[in-house]
């Protein structure tokens, strides 16, 4: 098998595997935390897309085995596991939506640049000495 | 020789920790603090003492648990070595708790303070009956861990300063040992202290210089062997007792116990000597002798001149057992009980004198003897001890080291032997004349000082150890410390059939 | 900013060589699509050989999910119960309640009320045919989750927080948990393993259905419940 | 009794219904949750234990959730990494006991169902995780133990508590995404999911993607087990956290990554793999770097919690040291250590929960003088610093023997070094907080005026002290126990 034809067939893995690069860019290098969280969502997708696609068959039909239905079909484990996996998504980015807000909430923005800037809320309890700086 | 299964060692260990219990648990009253560690002391010494006729007679007790690490049980083993230092701090335990309890009467924290010193004891009988190293090591380990707060207890800068000087060297020490020990397991499988040596020169040069380097460090730190000495000095800021216990009783007898155990049960006489480690041992421990007794002659501090004493004479034991031959080893051994009663006399003289004068240096002394001429006679028993006068304890180890040397080959050491006796009258005989024959010195019109207050619960323990240094020096036959035991430990180590002379 | 910069050019070495040896194992991968590839040949040849009689369910999706792999499903659901904990006990305060800012034009108004029901009625064709037809409880609550989000924009949240009791909320979003929690119990008298369903096919077919509602009505509450506790935080 | 078969789900199934029951019956009083949740923490670990006697009984055994075969269905599996459950169940049970005083200060009292409700989520998360022989059913029961554990860190009511728990969200996912895809990795190559035997198909396989997903199940569970250098959500996270949930995170949650690592090995240990190799000696290699700069980290912080937190990734260097050495010994007290670690870990995170709770104060030097004023959790805490440096025979000593031991038998003998140097500075930061607490006078009024905390606060500390010691006590049996799952992970030692 050329290279060129290897390239060809795995087209689809490839595009996974660079959606997966750009999500992960945007994830370490963005300063904004919502656009953290869209990097990991272009993450999430792409290894679901990966992972859907083991299960896709050439010319294959949807793994609905009724009468009538003819073969070869698709394999019907990555689909549920795609199911599950966005379900998890679907709870990881609320809850990280929800801490963004409680952070501009709080801290005053969601842009990480102005929150290491900004000075720090002292609470009165005397439960200052919390070291607040954002290692990025 | 036979062994015997006996609980006497593990109880011997138990009686000073339940002692520690009672006393957290009756924080405030005094009446009870001082009758539980008066009871454990007892207690303990009964016990120890009460294993001494089998141990004559050739008997081995032991008592195991279970395994502590695979491979590696956790128990004790009382051979002559170990009981004798068990005697010797057994002995002393009592003695000095009779002496801290009136020092310290109106201390703060004392349940923490005679806590801690009843767990310090309970570690060093551990140390001295292990059985293996492992077993020792752990004893080692606490005893750096309950001495802490001892030197901590006057909670000040100074106190903490020495303090963690003291940690830092003292587990430092156990970081070598903890890695020597690793080693050793590795590569012999074993770290039983019951045979004579179970190192075998077929493991390779590299691994046994390894091993001896890291154990002697290791314990040299805590037997104040230079360079690695200098938390002795600084730990003097600790209450008298304290430094006792550090001098005399446990702490750098641990050290030096540790030394002796490398030497004798894990390398084993016959190994040492074809390797020659031990000559370089000798020479440094002889080195030591003499420069920790000059550095002695500068200070100004009576307890710093006695902390840098006992650097010194730590270092005759070392000497001796490093110059592996039968009659130095026995120098060796009984110059632990020799400088431990020694030693502490002239701690709880120098304490005495502090709380009956205020007095703490060694050009403050003048006329303090005709205020305290009992302690200050214990303390000229004790200065003989040293200086290695006939009839005192230290001439015996003097004799035995010097014929030692003579046995081994190395004559240098008996010059060694006579210049530290002259470095110690040039140190003590100073002291003893301007306590005994100089007026003191008169503030105002106060021209004939009264006999300094000190309560007998002081003065008794200073004279019962005084009378001991006598008896040690006047004959083998002191009750105590039998001679017969240390030798019982001498021919066990050189597998001698027969009688030492 | 230097450091940004600096950090800029780090991530792209780290993701640039990361690239390489990501692209050549998934190129060194079965290709996608061929019938043979091990993905095909091994469990799921057995799924697709057996698995509509041995699941009781056509769609084998349903199958592996209810059935099969049960125990993930199950995982499923507490997830997301989870996340609707999470997010509520991080954001604070008052998420049933609270105003939209902007009242809806009579027209959009209009136009939801029309809609919800028969939303409503799909996603309950979608939940309840789960096991012949694509779909099934999540994709039948994800239906009903975005009808509810959908009436309260229009309507205001307090709406669609009346719609039931506001205390029976709470079960509504654990719905998924408690029938599936329940279903499992089941299985072990019926079939002699936790999680099993019994081979008689209505019996099994209706604790499948039971199954669905509880994925559906949950997943519908809890992505209310979401959306709810996320606006409340931003509303306050 | 312990051969019921059905425990080994309900030791997953049990905390988890018991966390989602907790908001929906208990709504109004906040002290009714805290019962409930101890009681379901409690039967959790006696499930934990029955498994265990039928473990020593029997050996390792299997369900097969809904009666399916292993491929089809899912396997859960019960072996002695498994039974890590054990102590994971009873730290949380403490843990939930601490909490009952100290929630009704820093949780919203409408949240404290849910602060319960997550605890015991978090546990079922962990035991599930622990006992699952399915590849994907782990990635499902990670996520689980994942987002409790985010929205937990959350519930401090400190402002910097949500931007430590994002940033521990998003590090998380990334890790769960790395573990996710080469999972499907793994699917795409070997048709299953089930370890045991995707373990069989990949077996000597030195294929790129074999190395594709072993690398990526490694890194991924690396960051979960906050090994340096993807170590930097941890001490945010873990200080920002409320003292209970900082116990839990550090005794148990970064141990999942480490057995993350050890089901990975299991999945890539059996054949001849290229990429075996040198992946333990990176393991070893990293493992040192954390355990000296975690500990060195440790000292010179001035925050009691973020010390603590630097010291979790000082002792995650230990247990990497171990698992790369791949010796018997090494590997054995690893294990070992990862369960005392668990312990002493837990028992200091509370106790210096208990002491912020008291004084509302956090910073070490502040802390001064209170060994006089709360003289059972600073005993409790002074008593687990000695244990933690490993002064023998207590419970951080048995690790650091059996590891150093293992780096002899691999002929590494640097990671004894490392280990002794580590040691020493554990001890030190221990010694800085010992004299804070019982030699120094009080720094702050505060101090001086507080008292004690209440019972539910001091005894789960002092148990934990107490376990401490007991469990370096039981060192030798515990390394007896953990022994077949060595020899299965690692293989035959040469």
């Amino acid at each position: 098998m050329t290279v060129v034809s290897s390239l060809a067939s795995h087209i689809d893995y490839l595009v996974a595997v660079s959606l997966f690069l750009t999500g992960a860019w945007i994830l370490l290098t963005s300063g904004n935390l919502v656009k953290k969280v869209i990097g990991l969502n272009i993450m999430e997708t792409s290894v679901f897309a990966f992972i859907v696609t083991t299960g896709m068959v050439d010319e294959g039909a949807p793994p609905l085995v009724a009468a009538g239905l003819q073969g070869p079909f698709a394999s019907p484990l990555p689909h549920a596991l795609v199911l599950t996996g966005i379900v998890v998504a679907v709870s990881v980015t609320s809850l990280a939506l929800v801490l963004i807000l409680r952070i501009k909430a709080e801290l005053g923005s969601v842009e990480l640049d102005e929150i290491a800037l900004a000075p720090k809320a002292d609470d009165s309890a005397g439960q200052s000495n919390q070291r607040g700086s954002a290692d990025e | 020789m036979p062994e015997l299964v006996d609980i006497r060692p593990l109880l011997a260990v138990l009686a000073s920790l339940l002692c520690a219990g009672a006393v957290f648990t009756v924080r405030q009253s005094a009446r009870w603090r001082a009758f539980w560690s008066l009871a454990a002391a007892g207690i303990k010494f009964a016990l120890v003492w009460s294993m001494l006729p089998g141990a004559l007679a050739g008997r081995v007790y032991v008592y195991q648990f279970g395994e502590l690490l695979p491979g590696v049980a956790f128990g004790f083993r009382v051979d002559a070595l170990g009981l004798f230092f068990a005697l010797v701090s057994s002995t002393l335990w009592i003695v000095t708790t009779v002496y801290a309890l009136a020092y310290m009467r109106g201390s703060h924290s004392l349940p923490r303070f005679f806590g801690f010193f009843a767990l310090c004891i309970s570690t060093t009988v551990g140390i001295a009956f292990a059985e293996n190293l492992l077993t020792l090591f752990v004893f080692y380990e606490l005893l750096t861990v309950c001495t802490y707060p001892l030197i901590m207890h006057n909670e000040d800068l100074a106190a903490r300063r020495a303090g963690r000087k003291y940690l830092i060297y003292t587990l430092s020490g156990g970081g070598l040992i903890l890695a020597g020990m690793i080693v050793l397991y590795f590569t012999t499988g074993t770290l039983s202290l019951a045979e004579t040596g179970i190192l075998e020169e077929a493991i390779g040069r590299s691994w046994l210089l390894a091993i001896f380097l890291l154990l002697i460090a290791g314990f040299g730190v805590k037997a104040a062997l230079m360079p690695l000495h200098a938390w002795l000095p600084a730990a003097m800021v600790a209450p008298t007792p304290v430094s006792a216990l550090l001098h005399a009783v446990a702490v750098v007898k641990a050290g030096v116990f540790g030394i002796l155990r490398t030497i004798y049960n894990v390398f084993g006489i016959d190994l040492l000597r074809d390797l020659g480690y031990a000559d370089w041992l000798a020479v440094l421990a002889g080195t030591v002798i003499v420069i920790a007794s000059v550095n002695a002659l500068r200070q100004k501090h009576i307890k710093a001149r006695l902390a840098w004493s006992t650097i010194s004479q730590l270092s005759y034991i070392v000497l001796a057992a490093a110059l592996l031959t039968p009659l130095a080893a026995l120098a060796a051994i009984i110059h632990i009980a020799n400088q431990a009663f020694s030693k502490i006399t002239m701690f709880f003289v120098a304490g005495a004198i502090e709380r009956g004068t205020g007095k703490k240096r060694v050009d403050e002394l003048a006329g303090v003897g005709r205020q305290m001429p009992w302690t200050m006679a214990a303390f000229t028993v004790a200065s003989l001890s040293f200086m290695g006068v006939p009839l005192f304890a230290g001439f015996v180890t003097k004799w035995y080291l010097s014929l030692g040397a003579l046995q081994a080959g190395e004559g240098i050491y008996v010059g060694v032997m006579v210049i530290s006796g002259l470095l110690n009258a040039s140190y003590w005989l100073p002291m003893i004349y301007l306590a005994f024959f100089r007026p003191p010195q008169t503030h105002g019109q106060d021209a004939s000082p009264k006999p300094a207050r000190v309560s007998p619960m002081m003065v008794v323990p200073i004279l019962i150890c005084a009378a001991y240094v006598i008896l040690l020096g006047a004959g083998a036959s002191a009750p105590a410390m039998p001679f017969s035991l240390a030798e019982a430990a001498v021919r066990f180590a050189f597998e001698l059939k027969v009688p030492l002379e | 900013m230097n450091k940004r910069k600096f950090a800029r050019v780090f991530t792209m070495a780290l993701l640039t060589a990361l690239a390489a040896p990501l692209m050549y194992g998934v190129l060194e991968l079965p290709p996608p699509g061929q019938a043979d590839a091990p993905a095909h040949s091994n469990v799921s040849a057995g799924y697709i050989e057996h698995g509509a009689e041995l699941a009781g369910s056509e769609n084998l999706v349903t199958g592996v999910l209810l059935n099969f792999r049960a125990l993930d499903t199950f995982g499923e659901v507490l997830v997301i119960f989870t996340a609707w904990l999470a997010v509520s006990a991080v954001a604070g305060k008052g998420s049933e309640t609270g105003h939209d800012s902007t009242p809806p034009s009579p027209v959009v108004d209009y136009v939801v009320r029309l809609l919800g029901p028969f939303i409503a009625i799909f996603a309950l064709f979608v939940i309840v045919n789960g096991h012949v037809l694509p779909g099934g409880g999540f994709q039948g609550g994800v239906l009903l989750g975005a009808m509810l989000i959908l009436l309260s924009l229009a309507l205001g949240r307090e709406s669609v927080a009346d719609l039931v009791p506001v205390r029976s909320w709470i079960w509504l979003r654990a719905a998924g948990v408690l029938a599936f929690s329940l279903v499992a119990l089941l299985g072990l008298p019926m079939t002699g393993y936790l999680f099993g369903l019994p081979i008689e096919p209505a019996l099994r077919h209706a604790l499948m259905i039971v199954l669905e509602l509880g994925i559906g009505i949950g997943g519908g509450a809890v992505l209310a419940g979401l959306y709810f506790a996320i606006a409340g935080v931003e509303s306050s | 009794m312990s051969e019921w078969p059905h425990w080994l789900p309900l030791l997953a199934v049990l905390p988890l219904l018991g966390g989602v029951l907790t908001p929906l019956l208990f709504r109004r009083r906040p002290v009714i949750p805290c019962f409930w949740a101890v009681a379901v923490a409690l039967v959790t670990a006696a499930v934990a234990v029955m498994l265990l006697l039928r473990l020593i009984d029997s050996g390792d055994f299997s369900y097969a959730v809904g009666g399916w075969l292993p491929q089809y269905g899912i396997e859960l599996r019960f072996d002695q990494i498994g039974a890590f459950a054990l102590p994971a169940s009873l730290l949380v049970m403490l843990a939930l006991v601490f909490s009952r005083h100290y929630v009704a200060r820093t949780v919203d009292p409408e949240k404290i169902s849910y602060y319960y409700a997550l605890v015991l989520i978090n546990l079922g998360g962990l035991n599930g995780f622990l006992v699952t022989g399915d590849l994907f059913n782990l990635f499902v029961f990670m996520e689980i133990f994942s987002v409790s554990a985010y929205a937990l860190v959350a519930m401090a009511r400190q402002p910097i508590a949500a931007l430590a728990a994002l940033k521990y969200l998003l590090l998380g996912a990334l890790s769960s995404l790395l573990v996710l895809f080469s999972v499907g990795v793994v699917f795409a190559m070997t048709g299953t999911l089930n370890i045991e035997d995707a373990a069989v198909l990949l077996e000597g396989s030195s294929s790129m993607p074999a190395g594709l997903a072993l690398a990526g199940l490694a890194t991924g569970f690396a960051v979960k087990a906050a090994l340096f250098p993807v170590h930097f959500w941890l001490p945010d996270a873990h200080a920002a956290a409320p003292a209970p949930v900082s116990a839990i995170l550090s005794a148990l949650v970064v141990k999942a990554g480490v057995v993350g690592l050890l089901r990975t090995l299991e999945l890539f240990g059996g054949g001849e793999s290229l990429y075996l190799q040198p992946l333990l000696s990176l393991m070893l290699w990293l493992g040192a770097l954390g355990t000296l700069g975690g500990a060195l980290m440790a000292l010179v912080q001035r925050d009691i919690k973020l010390m603590l937190a630097y010291s979790t990734i000082a002792n995650i260097g230990y247990i990497f040291i171990g698992l790369g050495l791949a010796t018997t010994s090494a590997v054995g007290g690893a294990m070992v250590h990862a369960v005392n670690h668990a312990v002493m870990k837990s028992a200091l995170f509370l106790a210096a929960g208990a002491m912020i709770h008291q004084t509302g104060l956090r910073n070490i030097d502040d802390l001064r003088g209170l060994g006089r004023r709360m003289p059972a959790t600073a005993f409790g805490m002074a008593f687990t610093l000695v244990a933690l440096s490993g002064v023998p025979p207590m419970a951080g000593f048995v690790g650091k023997w059996q590891i150093a031991l293992g780096a002899l038998e691999a002929g590494q003998p640097l990671p004894v070094a490392v280990l002794v140097l580590a040691g020493l500075v554990v001890l030190a930061f221990g010694v800085r907080m010992i004299n804070a607490l019982y030699f120094r006078p009080p720094a702050r009024v505060s101090t001086v005026s507080s008292v004690e905390a209440p019972v539910s606060m001091w005894l789960p500390v002092l148990i934990l002290a107490v376990a401490s010691l007991a469990l370096g006590l039981a060192g030798s049996s515990m390394l007896e126990f953990v022994a077949p799952a060595v020899q299965a992970i690692y293989g035959t030692p040469p």
